[in-house]
C-alpha cells in the first residue's frame, strides 16, 4: 500500500483533482476581483440568488454529463425544457387544483417521452447524436409553438402552488437549490455507487470492451437520454415557475450554456470522463460569470467575449495539466 | 379585393397575434385577403425571406414589424418598385424603406409620461433605473432618449437615473439584470421596464423578494402578463396600447396606400374603420400616423384587459 | 522490382463491374428524389412557384448560408464539425463595416471581411491540431461564443452599414436576368466539387476522415490538411457574410444567428456522415436546393414557420435513417 | 457424468474471408491445466472466445459436466462460471484498476445495491499483491504499462472465482520472474481445482505448467497429448506441420554498404540507448516480448513519434525525421504492426490504398490521374498475387494474408532502400506467411535492407542474417544468424535490468 500512495499521485482521481482545483482557483480569483468591485457580491442575499439562478443549470448540466460520457450529445434540451414547461403550465392553467409535485412529475413525464425517443434514435436507428437531438430539437420546439398557440401563460393564470415550487422554500432552502441539492445526491449516488453508473462510464470509455464484458450498451445510451430528459423537463416545470411565465421560446439557445459548463468542468467529450465534483465547479463558474458580469457593470457587450474567452481558457488549461499528468506517467517507466 | 400581408417579429408572441387579429379583422372589413406571417426567431434574415415570398405571391401591401431598423431596406425597396404597398408598424423601419409607419403612441410620449409616472410613484425624488430589451431595440433606445430629455427638467433635480441595464428580453437575463441593480444601488426606488418581458420578470423580481412599497415599478407590459404585480402593488400601474387596435390602423392605412386614397404624403387623410378620420403626419425624415397615446392599465381596468390579451 | 515474384499471372482486373443494385442504392438518388418531389407538391400548392422567375429568385433567399455548406461538407467528412461559422459570419461582416465607415474603400474592405473569416478559420484549425486532446466541439463551441463576442464589442447595440450603392449588387443583383449569388455559388460549387473529388487534395481529405492513423503511416499531413480545412469554412464563412450583409444594406453583431446548425443540416441531408469518411459534394449541392425549396415553398403558400421548423426537423432524421438502413 | 468438466465438438466458426476454426475438438478435464499452442492466425484466441461467448460458431456443440449447453454471449460463460483473459486487453482505459477488475460481478450490498468500493479496493489489492504487482488498485488504468495491464487482465480473472479460466498468452508480455509468479498463482487454482486452458508461444510455459496440449493448425484440430510424452521437436511438428526450415527461403545475404546507422536513439518512457547499423540486402530481425518498444523503436524511425536522444545516418549522413513524409521520400519504408488500423483503410478499393503513399505519382499539380492509379495498382497487386477479382474490391473483402500484402504493396510504389517491417505475419494463415518471406528474401536480393520486428522465434530464426533482442526499452541482445538459437534470444528478451519493483519506486 505504501507505493499505492507514492503511486496514488498519478491516480484518475488526482488528475480530476488537479482540474478542479485550478477551476476553483480561477472562481476564487474572479470572486475576489468582484467582491473589489461590488461589496454586496459576497453578501448573503446574493449568494442565495447566485446559488438559486444556478440551479436549473445544474440540474441540465447533470444530465448532459452522463450523455456526454457516453460520447454523445444533446442539442434538444432547450427546446425540451420550453415544451414540457409550456404544456404543464397550460394544465395547471386549466387545473389551478392540481398539486404542484403531480404538476412537477407531470413535466418529467413528458421530459421522459422526449428523452424516449431520441434515445431510441440514438441506441437502435444508430444516427448520431448531434443529428437526432439537432432534428428533434426543430421537432419539439415547433410542437411547442402549436400547442401554445402562440400565446403565453402568464403569471395570474398559474395557481399560487405552482409559483410557490420556485419561491417557497424547505427548512429555509429555497425550493429551486434544495431540489438542485436533492437531484445532486442522487446524481452522485447514481454515478459512483450503482451498477449502471459504472457502466455509463465503461460504455463511454470503450464501447467495445463494454459489449465484450456483456454490458448492454443500447440500453444504457437509452436510459441516458431519458434521464437527461426527465431532467430537462423537471428544470421545464421549475423554470416555468420560478419566472411565473410560459413562452414559447423559452431557453433558446440554452444546450450552448449547459454543454459549455460541462466542457468547462472537465467533462471530456471524447467520452468516459467526468466527476461530479468536477461538474459541479464548472457550473459554478457558468453561473458566477451571469451573476458577477451584471454586479460590476461589465458592459452587456462584452459578456459574451468573457465567456467564450473564460470556456477556452478553462478547456487549454486542463488539456495542459492532462499533458504533464501524461508525461509523469511515462517518466515514472524507467527504460 | 387586394391581398394584404403583415410579418411581426416573431411566433409566439400574445402582442403580435393581437396584433395580427386587429389587421386581419380590418382587411375583413374592406374586403380583402388578409395574409399573416412571423419568423421562429426574432432575426431580420428571417424577416428577408418572408418579404421576398410575399413579393413572389405579389400580396398588395406589406405591414410589418421590424426585427431590425435598416436590414429589411434592400428587401422592401424591392418591394415597393415592384408596386407592394409598404406599412411598418410597432417597430420601425427607416423612412426609405415604408411609405408610412404606423406608430402606436408617439415616443417622446411614452418616454415623458413613464418618468412622469414613476416620478409620482417614489414621491418625487430617489434613484431610479431602466430594464431595457436587447441593446439594439430601436424603441427601447428612443424612449429612454425621451426619458432622459424629460428628467432634465428641473422638476427631477433630486431624480437620478443610475443606470439602463438591457435583459435581452430574456426571462433569466432580465431577472439577475434586475437583481443586481437592487444591490449594486440599495438606495434604487424606482424601475422603468419599457419591455414586456423584461418589466414582467422585474415585477416577479420585486414580488419575490417582497419589496412592494420599497421598490416601484412601471413601464411597458402585457396585461396578462402584469396583472399579477399590478394587483399585488409592486406596479401601481403601467402603460401600453392597444395591439388589436394597431394591427387594424396597419391595415386600413395599408388599404388607403393601395386604393391611392393615401400616398404616405404628410397632411393625407383617410378613414380607419372604427378609429375614424387618420391624417399622416411628420415624423423626422419620414410620415407616420399616429395611433394615439399610451393607454393607461392600473387596478381598476386590469381585470377586463388581463383577458385579451 | 521487375523480376519481384517468379510467377506473375495476371488476374486483377481493372473493370469496373457495374452493379445497377449499389448504383441505384446510392444516397444522392433518393435526394432527387425528393428534390423532384418538393417540386410537385410546392407548384401543386401555390400557383405563383412553378416559374423560372420565382424559382431563380427563390435561390436568393437561402444561397447566402449555402457557400459555408461546402467546406462544412469537408469538415464533416473529417468526422470533425465547426460550430463557429455564424459567429465568424458576423465578426467578418460587422469589422468590414466598421473598416468601410472608418474610410477604408469598399474593395479593400471586402478583402479584409474575407481575410478575417480566413483567420478566425485558421485559428480554430491550430487550436484544433494543437491541442489534439480537445474535440473540434469543444474549440469550436468557445470560439463562437468568443468571435460574436468581440463582434458584440466592436459594434455594442450600433447597426453599421452606408455601404456605396453597387454593394448591394452581390446580394441583389442580376446578371442576364440570373441571381448573380447563384451564379456565384455555381462556381464555389464546381470548385469544390473539382477539390474534393479529383484532387490529391481531396484524396487525402477522404482518407483522413476514414482512418487518421493510417493516413499519415502513410505519409499524408494530417495537420496540414485539417488546418486548411478549417481556414477554407473560415474563409467560406466570410463569403457568406459578404453576401448576407449585402442583403441586409447594414450589418449589426447579431447576424446568422443560428445558422450554424441550418448549415450543419444541409451538409447532414447531403448524407455526409458525421462519423466521417463519406459524402459527396453532389449530395450536399442536392441538400441545399431540398431544404431552400420546401422552405420557400411552404412559406409561399404561408405555412407558419413552427410547421416548417417541424417538417425540416423530421425530414432530417428520417433521410439519415433511411441512408443507415441502405447502408445495411 | 462424464470425466470432462468442458467438452466442445466439431466447432466451426468462419469470419469475412477466412474460415477461423474447422471442425475443432477440445476436451478440458476438470483440476487440469491445458494448454492451446499453434501458430499465429491459427485460431486459438477465436476458440477462445467460442467458449467466452463473444463469438457464436456457425457448427459444433459446447457440454460442459456432461451437459450441453449454449454460450450466446458474455454473461452465459460468466454465469457458467467461466473467465477469460483475452490477448488483446480489454481494458477502461479511463476507469480504476478496481473497476477494470470488477466490472461485470462488482460487488453490492444485498438490499440497497449499493456498490462497496471499499471492499473492491480491498480485494483488488489482495490480488494485486498475490500477483506481485505493486501499484495501488486506485490507479487509472492507461497510466500503466502493457504488463501491469495484463495483470489486471489476471486478476480480473481470479476475482470472478471461476471453475475455469482460460490465459491467451498471459506470461507474453511477463518477465520470468513475473511469469513464475503467474506459474504458482495458477498451480495453486488448479489444486483447488480450477481448470485452465492455457494459450502460450512459449513451450517453456507449456512443459513447466500443462499437463497436456493440444494443437491446433491452419484453424484445424491436429491432437491432444500428455505434455510428458511429447517432445519440443514433434510439438513444432505438430504446430507448423513440417520442418520449420521449408517455411523460409534460403537466401544467401551479400551484404552491401551500410544503409541506416542508428545511435543511441531514445525516447522518454518507451526506449532508450538504441544503437545499430543496417546494410543493403540485408533482413535484420529485431525481437523481444510484446510491449519490448520495438515497435514504438520503428515508428522513431518512420517519424510517427519523436525521439529526444541520438542519431540517425541514412547513407552516411545525419538525417532529421519530422514526419513520415520525409521517411518515404529519403527512402525509408515502414509496415505497420496492425495492418486494419495503422495500414489500411478498409472501406476503400485497393487501387485507392495502394495509391494513397503515392499520390503524387499518380497525379500532377493535384490533379489524379485515375487511369494511371488504376495501372499502378494493377502492377503492384499482381507482382505480390494479391487474391482479388477487381482492383476496386473494398480492403475489407480480402482475407489477412491478402490485406498484409497490399499493405506491402503500398511499400513498393516508393523507390526505397530500407523497409520496416513490424509484425509482418502477425495472424496471416501459413501460405501467405511463406509468399511474404518470399517477398522478404527477393526484397533483399535487390539490395533494400530490412528490418524485421517479430515475436515469433522461429521466423526470427529462419529468416534473419542478424538478430537484435529488446527487453523494456533496451538492447539486450545481439546475434548473427549462426550465433543465435531458441534458448540464447529468449534469455536475452527475458533479461532484467530494472526490477518492475525498482522501477516505480
Ligand atoms: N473479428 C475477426 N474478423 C475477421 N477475421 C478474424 C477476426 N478475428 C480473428 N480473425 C481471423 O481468424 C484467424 C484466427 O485468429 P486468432 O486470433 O484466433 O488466431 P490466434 O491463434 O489467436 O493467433 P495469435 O497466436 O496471433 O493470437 C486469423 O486469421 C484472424 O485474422
Ligand atoms: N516499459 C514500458 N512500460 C509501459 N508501457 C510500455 C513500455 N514499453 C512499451 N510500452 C507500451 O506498450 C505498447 C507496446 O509497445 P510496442 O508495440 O512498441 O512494443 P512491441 O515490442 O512492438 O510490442 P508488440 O509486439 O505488441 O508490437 C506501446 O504502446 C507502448 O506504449
Ligand atoms: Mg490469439
Ligand atoms: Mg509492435
Amino acid at each position: 500500500m505504501l507505493e499505492g500512495k507514492s503511486k496514488g499521485l498519478f491516480n484518475s482521481e488526482n488528475i480530476q483533482k488537479i482540474r478542479e482545483l485550478g477551476l476553483i482557483t480561477f472562481i476564487i480569483i474572479i470572486g475576489f476581483f468582484v467582491q473589489l468591485r461590488n461589496p454586496s457580491f459576497l453578501s448573503l442575499e446574493n449568494i442565495n440568488d447566485l446559488i438559486k439562478n444556478t440551479a436549473i443549470l445544474s440540474i441540465l448540466a447533470a444530465g448532459m454529463m452522463l450523455v456526454i460520457i457516453t460520447r454523445g450529445i444533446d442539442l434538444s434540451i432547450g427546446a425540451t425544457l420550453a415544451l414540457s414547461g409550456m404544456l404543464t403550465a397550460m394544465t395547471v392553467k386549466i387545473y389551478p387544483g392540481l398539486h404542484p409535485i403531480l404538476a412537477i412529475f407531470l413535466g418529467m413525464l413528458i421530459g421522459l417521452i422526449c428523452g424516449v425517443i431520441i434515445g431510441f434514435f440514438v441506441a437502435r436507428t444508430s444516427i448520431l447524436p448531434i443529428i437526432a437531438t439537432l432534428g428533434m430539437m426543430n421537432v419539439f420546439r415547433g410542437i411547442t409553438f402549436l400547442v401554445s398557440g402562440g400565446s403565453w401563460v402568464s403569471a395570474y393564470q398559474m395557481s399560487d402552488g405552482f409559483k410557490n415550487i420556485a419561491t417557497g422554500s424547505v427548512f429555509g432552502i429555497n425550493n429551486l437549490i434544495f431540489v438542485a441539492i436533492i437531484i445532486y445526491i442522487l446524481f452522485y449516488y447514481f454515478v459512483n455507487y450503482t451498477r449502471t453508473g459504472r457502466q455509463v462510464y465503461a460504455v463511454g470509455s470503450n464501447p467495445n470492451s463494454a459489449r465484450i464484458s456483456g454490458i448492454n450498451v443500447s440500453k444504457i445510451l437509452c436510459l441516458v437520454y431519458m434521464i437527461m430528459g426527465a431532467l430537462a423537463g423537471l428544470s421545464g416545470v421549475l423554470w416555468v415557475s420560478k419566472f411565473a411565465s410560459a413562452q414559447s421560446n423559452t431557453a433558446m439557445g440554452y444546450e450552448m450554456t449547459v454543454i459549455a459548463s460541462c466542457v468547462v468542468g472537465g467533462v471530456s467529450i471524447a467520452g468516459g470522463r467526468g466527476k461530479v465534483s468536477g461538474l459541479l465547479s464548472g457550473v459554478l463558474l457558468m453561473g458566477l460569470l451571469d451573476n458577477a458580469l451584471p454586479l460590476i457593470n461589465v458592459s452587456p457587450f462584452w459578456q459574451d467575449a468573457i465567456q467564450g474567452a473564460i470556456i477556452l481558457l478553462a478547456v487549454v488549461v486542463s488539456a495542459l495539466v492532462k499533458r504533464s499528468v501524461d508525461r509523469k506517467n511515462l517518466m515514472r517507466r524507467v527504460i | 379585393e387586394g391581398r394584404y400581408a403583415v410579418i411581426f417579429k416573431s411566433a409566439g408572441n400574445p402582442f403580435g397575434e393581437k396584433l395580427m387579429d386587429g389587421f386581419e379583422k380590418a382587411v375583413k372589413e374592406f374586403g380583402g385577403e388578409a395574409i399573416l406571417k412571423a419568423p421562429a426567431e426574432p432575426t431580420a434574415e428571417a424577416q428577408i425571406q418572408m418579404i421576398e415570398q410575399l413579393i413572389a405571391q405579389h400580396v398588395d401591401a406589406i405591414a410589418i414589424s421590424a426585427n431590425d431598423y435598416d436590414a429589411l431596406e434592400p428587401a422592401l425597396k424591392k418591394a415597393m418598385r415592384r408596386g407592394i404597398k409598404v406599412v411598418s408598424l410597432d417597430s420601425a423601419v427607416n423612412p426609405d424603406s415604408r411609405d408610412v409607419h404606423i406608430n402606436q403612441a408617439n415616443p417622446e410620449l411614452i418616454g415623458r409620461v413613464e418618468v412622469q409616472a414613476i416620478y409620482e410613484m417614489i414621491g418625487e425624488e430617489g434613484q431610479i433605473a431602466v430594464l431595457s430589451a436587447t441593446s439594439q431595440a430601436s424603441n427601447q433606445n428612443l424612449w429612454i432618449e425621451w426619458m432622459k430629455k424629460e428628467l432634465k427638467k428641473p422638476k427631477y433635480s433630486n431624480v437620478e437615473l443610475v443606470k439602463v441595464a438591457y435583459g435581452d428580453d430574456l426571462r433569466d437575463k432580465s431577472v439577475s439584470e434586475t437583481e443586481a441593480l437592487l444591490k449594486t444601488y440599495p438606495e434604487l426606488k424606482g424601475i422603468i421596464a419599457p419591455t414586456t418581458v423584461g418589466i414582467a420578470a422585474a415585477g416577479k423580481v420585486l414580488t419575490d423578494k417582497g419589496l412592494k412599497g420599497e421598490v416601484y415599478l412601471t413601464g411597458l407590459g402585457l396585461p396578462s402578463e402584469m396583472a399579477e404585480y399590478i394587483k399585488n402593488g409592486v406596479c401601481p400601474w403601467m402603460y401600453l396600447w392597444n395591439p388589436i387596435d394597431l394591427g387594424y390602423l396597419g391595415a386600413y392605412a395599408a388599404h388607403a396606400l393601395v386604393t391611392g386614397d393615401i400616398n404616405g404624403e404628410v397632411g393625407d387623410t383617410f378613414n380607419a374603420g372604427f378609429l375614424g378620420e387618420k391624417e399622416v403626419i411628420q415624423a423626422g425624415e419620414g410620415t407616420e400616423i399616429m395611433l394615439g397615446a399610451p393607454f393607461k392599465f392600473d387596478v381598476v381596468n386590469i381585470d377586463k384587459w388581463k383577458e385579451v390579451y | 522490382m521487375e523480376n519481384l515474384t517468379s510467377s506473375v499471372e495476371k488476374n486483377i482486373s481493372i473493370e469496373r463491374e457495374f452493379r445497377t443494385k449499389d448504383f441505384f442504392l446510392q444516397w444522392e438518388w433518393l435526394l432527387l428524389l425528393i428534390f423532384f418531389l418538393i417540386h410537385i407538391i410546392n407548384s401543386q400548392l401555390s400557383p405563383y412557384y412553378l416559374n423560372t422567375y420565382t424559382l431563380l429568385d427563390a435561390t436568393m433567399t437561402f444561397l447566402d448560408k449555402a457557400f459555408i455548406a461546402l467546406p462544412m461538407a469537408l469538415v464533416i467528412i473529417f468526422g470533425d464539425i465547426d460550430i463557429s461559422v455564424a459567429s465568424t459570419v458576423a465578426l467578418s461582416s460587422v469589422i468590414m463595416a466598421v473598416a468601410y465607415n472608418a474610410g477604408l474603400p469598399m474593395v479593400l474592405a471586402i478583402l479584409l471581411c474575407l481575410f478575417i473569416g480566413l483567420l478566425c478559420g485558421l485559428i480554430n484549425g491550430l487550436l484544433i491540431v494543437k491541442f489534439k486532446e480537445l474535440s473540434a466541439v469543444i474549440v469550436t463551441l468557445s470560439t463562437m461564443t468568443l468571435y460574436r463576442g468581440i463582434a458584440y464589442i466592436i459594434l455594442e447595440d450600433q447597426a453599421a452599414g452606408e455601404f456605396p450603392d453597387w454593394f448591394n449588387f452581390p446580394g441583389w443583383g442580376y446578371i442576364k436576368g440570373i441571381p448573380f449569388i447563384l451564379i456565384l455559388f455555381a462556381l464555389f460549387a464546381v470548385i469544390f466539387l473539382l477539390l474534393l473529388h479529383k484532387t490529391t487534395f481531396g484524396r487525402k481529405v477522404y482518407a483522413i476522415g476514414n482512418n487518421e492513423v493510417a493516413s499519415k503511416y502513410s505519409g499524408v499531413k494530417v495537420d496540414k490538411i485539417k488546418v486548411a480545412v478549417f481556414t477554407l469554412a473560415g474563409l467560406m464563412a466570410g463569403v457568406t457574410a459578404l453576401f448576407l450583409t449585402s442583403k441586409m444594406g447594414s450589418t449589426r453583431p447579431n447576424i446568422a444567428s443560428g445558422y450554424e446548425l441550418d448549415v450543419i443540416a444541409m451538409v447532414v441531408l447531403g448524407g455526409v456522415s458525421t462519423s466521417g469518411g463519406k459524402g459527396k459534394i453532389i449530395g450536399v449541392l442536392l441538400a441545399i436546393f431540398i431544404i431552400g425549396f420546401l422552405r420557400y415553398g411552404l412559406g409561399l403558400v404561408n405555412v407558419p414557420d413552427q410547421v416548417i421548423l417541424i417538417i425540416v426537423g423530421l425530414l432530417l432524421i428520417v433521410s439519415v435513417m433511411l441512408s443507415n438502413l441502405n447502408k445495411k | 457424468m462424464s470425466e470432462y468438466i468442458l467438452e466442445l465438438k466439431g466447432i466451426t466458426k468462419e469470419f469475412p474471408g477466412i474460415k477461423a476454426l474447422d471442425d475443432v475438438h477440445f476436451q478440458l478435464k476438470s483440476g487440469e491445466i491445458h494448454a492451446l499452442m499453434g501458430e499465429n492466425g491459427a485460431g486459438k484466441s477465436t476458440f477462445i472466445k467460442i467458449i467466452t461467448g463473444v463469438h457464436q460458431p456457425e457448427q459444433g456443440e459446447i457440454y460442459l459436466k456432461g451437459k450441453k449447453v449454449s454460450i450466446n454471449n458474455p454473461n452465459d460463460s460468466k454465469k457458467l462460471g467461466i473467465a477469460a483473459i483475452y490477448q488483446h486487453a480489454t481494458s477502461y482505459a479511463d476507469l480504476s484498476v478496481t473497476e477494470n477488475i470488477f466490472i461485470g460481478h462488482e460487488k453490492i450490498k444485498q438490499r440497497s445495491k449499493r456498490l462497496l468500493w471499499d471492499e473492491m479496493h480491498a480485494e483488488a489489492e489482495k490480488y494485486l499483491n498475490q500477483l506481485g504487482a505493486d501499484f495501488s488498485p486506485k490507479t487509472e488504468m492507461k497510466a500503466l504499462s502493457v504488463a501491469q495491464q495484463q495483470m489486471v487482465e489476471i486478476a480480473k480473472a481470479l476475482s470472478t472465482g471461476a471453475r475455469i479460466i482460460i490465459m491467451d498468452e498471459p506470461t507474453a508480455s511477463l518477465t520470468k520472474s513475473e511469469s513464475e509468479e503467474l506459474y504458482q498463482i495458477t498451480e495453486k487454482l488448479k489444486d483447488d481445482g480450477t481448470s485452465i486452458i492455457f494459450i502460450s508461444h512459449r513451450f517453456e510455459d507449456t512443459y513447466r505448467l500443462a499437463d497436456r496440449v493440444t494443437v491446433l493448425r491452419d484453424s484445424r484440430y491436429i491432437g491432444t497429448w500428455n505434455v510428458a510424452e511429447i517432445s519440443n521437436e514433434q510439438l513444432i511438428q505438430a504446430m507448423v506441420g513440417r520442418e520449420i526450415k521449408q517455411l523460409f527461403p534460403d537466401k544467401k545475404a551479400d551484404l552491401g554498404q551500410e544503409v541506416l546507422k542508428i545511435e543511441g536513439l531514445g525516447r522518454m518512457g518507451y526506449f532508450s540507448d538504441i544503437s545499430f547499423t543496417l546494410h543493403q540486402g540485408e533482413i535484420l530481425g529485431l525481437t523481444g516480448l510484446v510491449g519490448a518498444g520495438r515497435s514504438e523503436l520503428c515508428q522513431a524511425i518512420f517519424g510517427i513519434t519523436p525521439y529526444e536522444q541520438g542519431k540517425i545516418y541514412f547513407q552516411g549522413e545525419e538525417i532529421k525525421i519530422k514526419h513520415p513524409l520525409d521517411a518515404m521520400e529519403l527512402g525509408i519504408g515502414y509496415l505497420p504492426e496492425d495492418r486494419q488500423e495503422q495500414g489500411l483503410i478498409l472501406e476503400w478499393g485497393l487501387e485507392k490504398n495502394i495509391s494513397l503513399s503515392a499520390l503524387d505519382k499518380v497525379s500532377h499539380q493535384g490533379w489524379i490521374d485515375n487511369s494511371k492509379e488504376v495501372d499502378m495498382a494493377q502492377l503492384l497487386a499482381e507482382k505480390l498475387n494479391v487474391k482479388a477479382k477487381t482492383i476496386y474490391d473494398l480492403a475489407n473483402s480480402l482475407s489477412g494474408g491478402n490485406q498484409q500484402k497490399v499493405v506491402v504493396a503500398k511499400l513498393l510504389t516508393a523507390d526505397l532502400k530500407v523497409i520496416i517491417l513490424d509484425e509482418p505475419t502477425k495472424g496471416v494463415d501459413v501460405g501467405a506467411k511463406s509468399a511474404i518471406f518470399e517477398i522478404m528474401s527477393d526484397l533483399a536480393e535487390q539490395g533494400y535492407g530490412i528490418i524485421m520486428v517479430s515475436s515469433e522465434m522461429p521466423e526470427v530464426l529462419g529468416m534473419s542474417d542478424r538478430i537484435i533482442v529488446m527487453r523494456e526499452g533496451r538492447i539486450t541482445g545481439s546475434f548473427s544468424r549462426e550465433e543465435a538459437d531458441q534458448e540464447t534470444i529468449l534469455k536475452a528478451a527475458m533479461k532484467k535490468k530494472v526490477s518492475l519493483k525498482a522501477k516505480n519506486k
